[in-house]
Protein backbone atom coordinates (compact mmCIF):
# COMPACT_ATOMS: atom_id res chain seq x y z
CA UNK A 1 0.00 0.00 0.00
CA UNK A 2 1.18 3.21 -0.75
CA UNK A 3 -0.22 7.06 0.71
CA UNK A 4 -0.58 9.63 -2.01
CA UNK A 5 -1.04 13.37 -0.63
CA UNK A 6 -1.84 16.57 -2.12
CA UNK A 7 -1.39 20.14 -0.45
CA UNK A 8 -2.15 24.02 -1.02
CA UNK A 9 -4.79 24.35 -4.08
CA UNK A 10 -3.87 21.00 -5.76
CA UNK A 11 -5.77 19.35 -2.19
CA UNK A 12 -8.99 21.70 -3.25
CA UNK A 13 -8.26 21.08 -7.50
CA UNK A 14 -8.11 17.33 -6.61
CA UNK A 15 -10.72 17.31 -3.86
CA UNK A 16 -8.75 15.27 -1.88
CA UNK A 17 -6.36 15.61 1.03
CA UNK A 18 -5.05 11.86 1.30
CA UNK A 19 -5.55 8.50 -0.54
CA UNK A 20 -4.07 4.88 -0.40
CA UNK A 21 -3.24 3.21 -3.49
CA UNK A 22 -2.79 -1.06 -2.76
CA UNK A 23 -1.77 -3.05 -6.30
CA UNK A 24 -0.12 -5.87 -6.69
CA UNK A 25 2.51 -5.25 -9.41
CA UNK A 26 3.56 -1.83 -7.42
CA UNK A 27 7.34 -3.01 -9.47
CA UNK A 28 8.89 -0.13 -11.44
CA UNK A 29 5.86 2.12 -10.76
CA UNK A 30 7.11 5.37 -10.85
CA UNK A 31 5.40 8.53 -8.89
CA UNK A 32 4.04 9.98 -12.59
CA UNK A 33 2.29 6.36 -13.02
CA UNK A 34 0.85 6.28 -8.91
CA UNK A 35 -0.87 10.10 -10.30
CA UNK A 36 -2.39 8.54 -13.03
CA UNK A 37 -3.40 5.64 -11.82
CA UNK A 38 -5.62 8.01 -9.00
CA UNK A 39 -6.21 10.71 -11.34
CA UNK A 40 -6.63 9.17 -14.43
CA UNK A 41 -5.84 11.22 -17.73
CA UNK A 42 -6.40 14.60 -15.51
CA UNK A 43 -2.84 16.03 -16.45
CA UNK A 44 -0.15 17.16 -13.84
CA UNK A 45 0.91 20.30 -13.84
CA UNK A 46 4.20 21.13 -14.99
CA UNK A 47 4.92 23.28 -11.51
CA UNK A 48 3.51 20.50 -9.22
CA UNK A 49 6.81 19.08 -7.18
CA UNK A 50 6.73 15.26 -6.41
CA UNK A 51 7.91 14.39 -2.88
CA UNK A 52 8.40 10.87 -1.90
CA UNK A 53 9.00 9.95 1.86
CA UNK A 54 9.30 14.02 2.91
CA UNK A 55 12.02 14.31 0.20
CA UNK A 56 11.96 15.57 -3.36
CA UNK A 57 12.44 13.43 -6.34
CA UNK A 58 11.97 13.46 -9.82
CA UNK A 59 8.26 12.43 -10.90
CA UNK A 60 10.20 9.74 -13.07
CA UNK A 61 11.23 7.81 -9.39
CA UNK A 62 10.01 4.81 -8.39
CA UNK A 63 7.76 3.88 -5.69
CA UNK A 64 7.71 0.88 -3.43
CA UNK A 65 5.14 -0.19 -1.19
CA UNK A 66 4.62 1.78 1.75
CA UNK A 67 6.01 4.61 0.58
CA UNK A 68 4.20 8.07 0.69
CA UNK A 69 3.72 9.99 -1.85
CA UNK A 70 3.01 13.68 -2.63
CA UNK A 71 2.26 16.38 -5.43
CA UNK A 72 1.83 20.15 -4.36
CA UNK A 73 2.61 23.78 -6.14
CA UNK A 74 5.45 25.22 -5.38
CA UNK A 75 5.66 26.89 -2.02
CA UNK A 76 5.43 29.81 -0.30
CA UNK A 77 6.28 29.84 3.15
CA UNK A 78 8.76 32.42 5.54
CA UNK B 1 19.85 23.46 17.57
CA UNK B 2 15.99 24.21 17.86
CA UNK B 3 13.52 24.06 15.04
CA UNK B 4 10.36 24.94 15.97
CA UNK B 5 6.84 25.06 14.10
CA UNK B 6 4.31 26.76 15.84
CA UNK B 7 0.93 26.91 15.71
CA UNK B 8 0.10 30.34 17.80
CA UNK B 9 1.57 33.73 17.72
CA UNK B 10 5.00 34.02 19.29
CA UNK B 11 7.42 36.89 19.96
CA UNK B 12 10.03 36.25 18.17
CA UNK B 13 12.27 38.82 20.57
CA UNK B 14 11.63 37.02 23.88
CA UNK B 15 12.08 33.42 21.56
CA UNK B 16 15.51 34.78 21.05
CA UNK B 17 16.25 36.04 24.18
CA UNK B 18 15.40 32.94 26.38
CA UNK B 19 17.12 30.08 23.78
CA UNK B 20 20.04 32.61 23.97
CA UNK B 21 20.12 32.95 27.23
CA UNK B 22 20.06 29.01 27.16
CA UNK B 23 22.95 28.31 25.32
CA UNK B 24 26.29 27.58 26.86
CA UNK B 25 28.19 29.99 24.63
CA UNK B 26 28.95 33.27 26.88
CA UNK B 27 31.73 35.26 25.55
CA UNK B 28 31.98 32.54 22.44
CA UNK B 29 29.62 34.39 20.12
CA UNK B 30 30.72 37.84 18.34
CA UNK B 31 27.70 37.46 15.62
CA UNK B 32 24.11 37.09 15.36
CA UNK B 33 22.48 37.45 12.39
CA UNK B 34 18.90 37.42 12.62
CA UNK B 35 15.95 37.25 9.89
CA UNK B 36 12.15 37.60 10.55
CA UNK B 37 8.77 37.66 8.20
CA UNK B 38 6.34 39.41 9.39
CA UNK B 39 2.75 39.14 8.18
CA UNK B 40 1.50 42.30 5.97
CA UNK B 41 -2.43 43.69 5.50
CA UNK B 42 -1.47 44.00 1.83
CA UNK B 43 0.04 41.73 -1.06
CA UNK B 44 -0.11 41.98 -4.79
CA UNK B 45 -1.94 45.43 -4.84
CA UNK B 46 -4.82 43.92 -2.15
CA UNK B 47 -5.56 44.10 1.17
CA UNK B 48 -5.46 41.12 3.13
CA UNK B 49 -7.41 40.23 6.44
CA UNK B 50 -6.11 37.18 7.54
CA UNK B 51 -4.06 34.29 5.92
CA UNK B 52 -4.05 30.44 6.74
CA UNK B 53 -0.71 28.73 6.24
CA UNK B 54 -0.80 25.20 5.69
CA UNK B 55 2.33 22.80 5.79
CA UNK B 56 3.26 19.34 5.20
CA UNK B 57 3.82 17.90 9.11
CA UNK B 58 6.75 16.01 9.03
CA UNK B 59 8.38 17.29 5.67
CA UNK B 60 8.74 20.41 6.78
CA UNK B 61 10.69 19.40 9.72
CA UNK B 62 12.83 17.03 7.46
CA UNK B 63 13.55 19.91 4.88
CA UNK B 64 14.47 22.05 7.64
CA UNK B 65 16.73 20.07 9.35
CA UNK B 66 18.35 18.86 6.00
CA UNK B 67 19.19 22.84 5.65
CA UNK B 68 20.71 23.04 8.82
CA UNK B 69 22.82 20.13 8.35
CA UNK B 70 24.20 21.89 4.87
CA UNK B 71 24.14 25.12 5.92
CA UNK B 72 26.48 23.78 8.78
CA UNK B 73 28.69 22.15 6.35
CA UNK B 74 29.43 26.02 4.69
CA UNK B 75 30.09 27.75 7.37
CA UNK B 76 31.29 27.60 11.04
CA UNK B 77 28.13 28.33 13.06
CA UNK B 78 28.14 27.78 16.90
CA UNK B 79 23.89 27.58 17.13
CA UNK B 80 20.58 27.86 15.13
CA UNK B 81 16.69 28.88 16.17
CA UNK B 82 14.46 28.41 13.46
CA UNK B 83 10.34 29.30 14.36
CA UNK B 84 7.66 28.98 11.98
CA UNK B 85 4.19 29.60 12.02
CA UNK B 86 1.45 27.82 10.62
CA UNK B 87 -2.07 28.35 11.49
CA UNK B 88 -4.61 31.60 10.89
CA UNK B 89 -1.87 34.25 11.12
CA UNK B 90 -3.79 37.61 11.13
CA UNK B 91 -1.42 41.35 10.17
CA UNK B 92 1.51 41.97 12.18
CA UNK B 93 2.17 38.49 13.53
CA UNK B 94 5.00 37.14 13.05
CA UNK B 95 5.49 34.23 10.10
CA UNK B 96 8.84 32.86 9.97
CA UNK B 97 12.02 33.69 12.47
CA UNK B 98 15.62 32.30 11.75
CA UNK B 99 18.54 33.32 13.79
CA UNK B 100 22.08 32.25 13.72
CA UNK B 101 25.17 32.85 16.35
CA UNK B 102 29.01 32.40 15.29
CA UNK B 103 31.85 33.76 16.14
CA UNK B 104 32.42 36.16 13.01
CA UNK B 105 30.23 38.05 11.45
CA UNK B 106 30.37 36.67 7.74
CA UNK B 107 29.02 33.07 8.97
CA UNK B 108 26.42 34.38 10.66
CA UNK B 109 25.28 36.68 7.71
CA UNK B 110 25.78 34.41 5.27
CA UNK B 111 24.14 31.13 6.92
CA UNK B 112 20.93 32.98 8.15
CA UNK B 113 20.56 34.53 4.33
CA UNK B 114 21.22 30.95 2.97
CA UNK B 115 18.91 29.47 5.64
CA UNK B 116 15.94 31.86 4.29
CA UNK B 117 16.17 31.87 0.35
CA UNK B 118 16.57 28.02 1.00
CA UNK B 119 13.47 27.85 3.25
CA UNK B 120 11.58 30.17 1.08
CA UNK B 121 12.59 27.65 -2.11
CA UNK B 122 12.13 24.55 -0.33
CA UNK B 123 9.96 24.32 2.94
CA UNK B 124 6.57 22.99 2.27
CA UNK B 125 4.47 25.71 3.37
CA UNK B 126 1.77 27.15 1.23
CA UNK B 127 -0.37 30.06 2.20
CA UNK B 128 -3.81 30.98 1.88
CA UNK B 129 -4.85 34.97 1.59
CA UNK B 130 -8.44 35.78 2.87
CA UNK B 131 -8.70 39.12 1.17
CA UNK B 132 -10.70 42.21 2.50
CA UNK B 133 -13.48 41.30 -0.26
CA UNK B 134 -13.69 37.87 1.80
CA UNK B 135 -12.04 35.41 -1.26
CA UNK B 136 -9.46 33.35 -0.26
CA UNK B 137 -6.70 33.08 -2.85
CA UNK B 138 -3.26 31.14 -2.73
CA UNK B 139 0.03 32.94 -2.92
CA UNK B 140 1.33 31.77 -5.53
CA UNK B 141 5.12 32.23 -7.11
CA UNK B 142 6.05 33.62 -10.71
CA UNK C 1 15.29 55.92 12.45
CA UNK C 2 17.28 55.87 15.42
CA UNK C 3 21.13 56.06 15.92
CA UNK C 4 22.12 55.42 19.54
CA UNK C 5 25.94 55.58 21.03
CA UNK C 6 25.63 54.24 24.39
CA UNK C 7 27.82 54.30 27.34
CA UNK C 8 26.01 51.50 29.13
CA UNK C 9 25.11 47.68 28.45
CA UNK C 10 22.32 47.47 26.72
CA UNK C 11 19.80 44.51 26.19
CA UNK C 12 19.45 44.10 22.20
CA UNK C 13 15.88 42.43 21.96
CA UNK C 14 14.05 44.82 24.36
CA UNK C 15 15.86 47.53 21.91
CA UNK C 16 14.25 46.44 19.14
CA UNK C 17 11.03 45.45 20.59
CA UNK C 18 10.88 48.86 22.14
CA UNK C 19 11.23 50.63 18.99
CA UNK C 20 9.41 48.12 16.65
CA UNK C 21 6.65 48.91 19.10
CA UNK C 22 6.73 52.70 18.83
CA UNK C 23 7.33 52.49 14.38
CA UNK C 24 3.21 53.14 13.09
CA UNK C 25 4.36 50.22 10.91
CA UNK C 26 1.92 47.63 11.69
CA UNK C 27 0.91 45.03 9.08
CA UNK C 28 3.34 47.46 6.45
CA UNK C 29 6.64 45.77 7.20
CA UNK C 30 7.36 41.86 5.65
CA UNK C 31 10.78 41.48 6.93
CA UNK C 32 13.60 42.75 9.53
CA UNK C 33 17.13 42.10 9.33
CA UNK C 34 19.16 41.95 12.44
CA UNK C 35 22.65 42.13 13.30
CA UNK C 36 24.25 41.94 17.06
CA UNK C 37 27.77 42.13 17.26
CA UNK C 38 28.98 40.74 20.72
CA UNK C 39 31.96 40.74 22.41
CA UNK C 40 33.98 37.51 22.62
CA UNK C 41 36.39 36.96 25.71
CA UNK C 42 39.16 35.65 23.03
CA UNK C 43 40.70 37.51 20.21
CA UNK C 44 43.51 36.73 18.02
CA UNK C 45 44.44 33.42 19.76
CA UNK C 46 44.36 35.25 23.58
CA UNK C 47 41.81 35.76 26.80
CA UNK C 48 40.56 39.29 26.55
CA UNK C 49 39.41 40.12 29.90
CA UNK C 50 37.74 43.74 28.80
CA UNK C 51 37.73 45.94 26.40
CA UNK C 52 37.97 50.03 26.22
CA UNK C 53 35.83 51.15 22.82
CA UNK C 54 36.93 54.96 22.03
CA UNK C 55 35.04 57.11 19.63
CA UNK C 56 35.30 60.44 17.65
CA UNK C 57 32.14 62.14 19.69
CA UNK C 58 30.85 64.10 16.51
CA UNK C 59 32.20 62.51 14.06
CA UNK C 60 30.59 58.53 14.86
CA UNK C 61 26.61 60.44 14.50
CA UNK C 62 27.75 62.46 11.45
CA UNK C 63 29.52 59.28 9.61
CA UNK C 64 26.33 57.12 10.63
CA UNK C 65 24.11 59.61 9.46
CA UNK C 66 25.95 59.71 6.00
CA UNK C 67 25.27 55.22 6.16
CA UNK C 68 21.67 55.30 6.29
CA UNK C 69 21.17 58.05 3.92
CA UNK C 70 22.96 56.28 1.21
CA UNK C 71 21.52 53.10 2.59
CA UNK C 72 18.12 54.66 1.99
CA UNK C 73 19.10 56.30 -1.80
CA UNK C 74 20.12 52.18 -2.59
CA UNK C 75 16.87 49.96 -0.87
CA UNK C 76 13.38 50.65 -0.22
CA UNK C 77 13.43 50.77 3.85
CA UNK C 78 11.12 51.57 6.25
CA UNK C 79 12.94 52.59 9.36
CA UNK C 80 16.45 51.97 10.80
CA UNK C 81 17.67 51.00 14.80
CA UNK C 82 21.26 51.34 15.10
CA UNK C 83 23.00 51.32 18.41
CA UNK C 84 26.42 51.14 19.22
CA UNK C 85 28.48 50.82 22.73
CA UNK C 86 31.22 52.83 23.66
CA UNK C 87 33.30 52.78 27.28
CA UNK C 88 34.05 49.65 29.25
CA UNK C 89 32.92 46.47 27.85
CA UNK C 90 33.14 43.00 29.28
CA UNK C 91 32.67 39.46 27.38
CA UNK C 92 29.10 38.93 26.30
CA UNK C 93 27.75 42.25 26.24
CA UNK C 94 26.77 43.26 23.20
CA UNK C 95 28.74 46.06 21.13
CA UNK C 96 26.31 46.75 17.98
CA UNK C 97 23.14 46.59 16.88
CA UNK C 98 21.62 47.36 13.40
CA UNK C 99 18.14 46.60 12.55
CA UNK C 100 16.21 47.48 9.29
CA UNK C 101 12.82 46.86 8.42
CA UNK C 102 11.17 46.63 4.63
CA UNK C 103 8.52 45.52 2.93
CA UNK C 104 10.43 42.52 1.84
CA UNK C 105 13.31 40.41 2.55
CA UNK C 106 16.25 41.32 0.00
CA UNK C 107 15.60 44.95 0.72
CA UNK C 108 16.45 43.76 4.44
CA UNK C 109 19.24 41.57 4.42
CA UNK C 110 21.11 43.89 1.57
CA UNK C 111 20.39 46.82 3.69
CA UNK C 112 21.50 45.71 7.00
CA UNK C 113 24.81 43.88 5.83
CA UNK C 114 25.73 46.91 3.76
CA UNK C 115 25.21 49.34 6.91
CA UNK C 116 27.34 47.00 8.85
CA UNK C 117 30.02 47.21 6.34
CA UNK C 118 29.80 50.51 6.15
CA UNK C 119 29.73 50.90 9.62
CA UNK C 120 33.26 48.56 10.42
CA UNK C 121 34.67 50.45 7.70
CA UNK C 122 34.28 53.79 8.42
CA UNK C 123 32.62 54.10 11.94
CA UNK C 124 35.66 56.19 14.06
CA UNK C 125 35.52 53.60 16.97
CA UNK C 126 38.55 52.39 18.30
CA UNK C 127 38.86 48.92 19.97
CA UNK C 128 41.67 48.68 23.13
CA UNK C 129 41.44 45.17 24.58
CA UNK C 130 42.62 44.25 28.50
CA UNK C 131 44.51 40.86 27.90
CA UNK C 132 43.99 38.16 30.30
CA UNK C 133 47.75 38.51 30.86
CA UNK C 134 46.78 42.48 31.67
CA UNK C 135 48.23 43.82 29.38
CA UNK C 136 46.32 46.38 26.53
CA UNK C 137 46.19 45.83 23.07
CA UNK C 138 44.62 47.98 20.34
CA UNK C 139 43.06 46.22 17.97
CA UNK C 140 44.51 46.61 14.60
CA UNK C 141 43.05 45.89 11.02
CA UNK C 142 45.39 43.54 8.38
CA UNK D 1 42.49 78.49 14.95
CA UNK D 2 42.22 74.92 13.82
CA UNK D 3 41.83 72.13 16.15
CA UNK D 4 43.86 68.85 15.99
CA UNK D 5 42.20 65.70 16.95
CA UNK D 6 44.64 62.87 17.42
CA UNK D 7 42.55 59.03 18.22
CA UNK D 8 43.20 55.62 19.32
CA UNK D 9 46.50 54.30 19.02
CA UNK D 10 47.93 57.73 17.57
CA UNK D 11 46.67 59.46 20.47
CA UNK D 12 49.26 57.15 22.68
CA UNK D 13 52.09 57.52 20.47
CA UNK D 14 51.72 61.00 19.95
CA UNK D 15 50.73 61.93 23.82
CA UNK D 16 48.46 64.56 23.16
CA UNK D 17 44.69 64.06 22.00
CA UNK D 18 43.58 67.42 21.27
CA UNK D 19 45.46 70.75 20.37
CA UNK D 20 45.13 74.07 18.49
CA UNK D 21 47.14 75.60 16.09
CA UNK D 22 47.30 79.64 15.40
CA UNK D 23 48.89 80.67 12.67
CA UNK D 24 48.50 83.96 9.87
CA UNK D 25 49.13 82.76 7.06
CA UNK D 26 46.72 79.79 6.73
CA UNK D 27 46.28 80.31 2.95
CA UNK D 28 46.80 76.79 1.20
CA UNK D 29 47.39 74.87 4.34
CA UNK D 30 46.57 71.16 3.62
CA UNK D 31 45.87 68.27 6.05
CA UNK D 32 49.52 67.14 6.19
CA UNK D 33 51.44 70.58 6.46
CA UNK D 34 49.01 70.47 9.53
CA UNK D 35 50.47 67.90 11.01
CA UNK D 36 54.15 68.49 10.32
CA UNK D 37 53.66 72.18 12.08
CA UNK D 38 52.47 70.45 15.03
CA UNK D 39 54.27 66.86 14.93
CA UNK D 40 57.88 68.32 13.49
CA UNK D 41 59.51 65.60 11.43
CA UNK D 42 57.60 63.09 12.73
CA UNK D 43 56.59 60.89 10.06
CA UNK D 44 52.48 60.57 9.15
CA UNK D 45 52.30 56.52 9.02
CA UNK D 46 51.22 55.44 5.34
CA UNK D 47 48.07 53.76 7.16
CA UNK D 48 46.83 56.74 9.25
CA UNK D 49 43.54 58.16 8.54
CA UNK D 50 42.69 62.14 8.26
CA UNK D 51 39.28 63.45 8.61
CA UNK D 52 38.43 67.13 8.22
CA UNK D 53 35.23 68.27 10.23
CA UNK D 54 34.33 64.93 10.58
CA UNK D 55 34.67 63.65 7.43
CA UNK D 56 37.36 61.63 5.70
CA UNK D 57 39.60 63.64 3.65
CA UNK D 58 42.75 62.91 1.63
CA UNK D 59 45.73 64.58 3.01
CA UNK D 60 46.53 66.98 0.34
CA UNK D 61 43.26 68.19 1.20
CA UNK D 62 43.28 72.30 2.45
CA UNK D 63 42.56 73.46 5.68
CA UNK D 64 41.19 76.85 7.05
CA UNK D 65 40.79 78.73 9.72
CA UNK D 66 38.31 77.23 12.37
CA UNK D 67 38.75 73.73 11.10
CA UNK D 68 38.93 70.50 13.21
CA UNK D 69 41.69 68.25 11.91
CA UNK D 70 41.54 64.58 13.00
CA UNK D 71 44.47 61.73 12.62
CA UNK D 72 43.46 58.38 13.68
CA UNK D 73 44.45 54.49 12.99
CA UNK D 74 42.16 52.36 10.68
CA UNK D 75 38.31 52.02 12.41
CA UNK D 76 37.91 48.72 14.69
CA UNK D 77 34.62 49.38 15.57
CA UNK D 78 31.60 47.44 15.44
Amino acid sequence: MITIRYFGSLKETIGRSTETLSISELESLTVLDVWHYVNGDFPLAENILTALNMDYVTRSHVVNDGDEVAFFPPVTGG
Amino acid sequence: MTIKICDVAFEPFSEIQTFQNALALNGKFGATSIFIGTMRDFNDGDDVQAMMLEHYDGMTQKQLTKMVTTTKSKWQILDFLIVHRIGEILPNEPIVLVAVWSAHRNEAFEACRYLMEELKANAPFWKLEKLATNQNRWVSKF
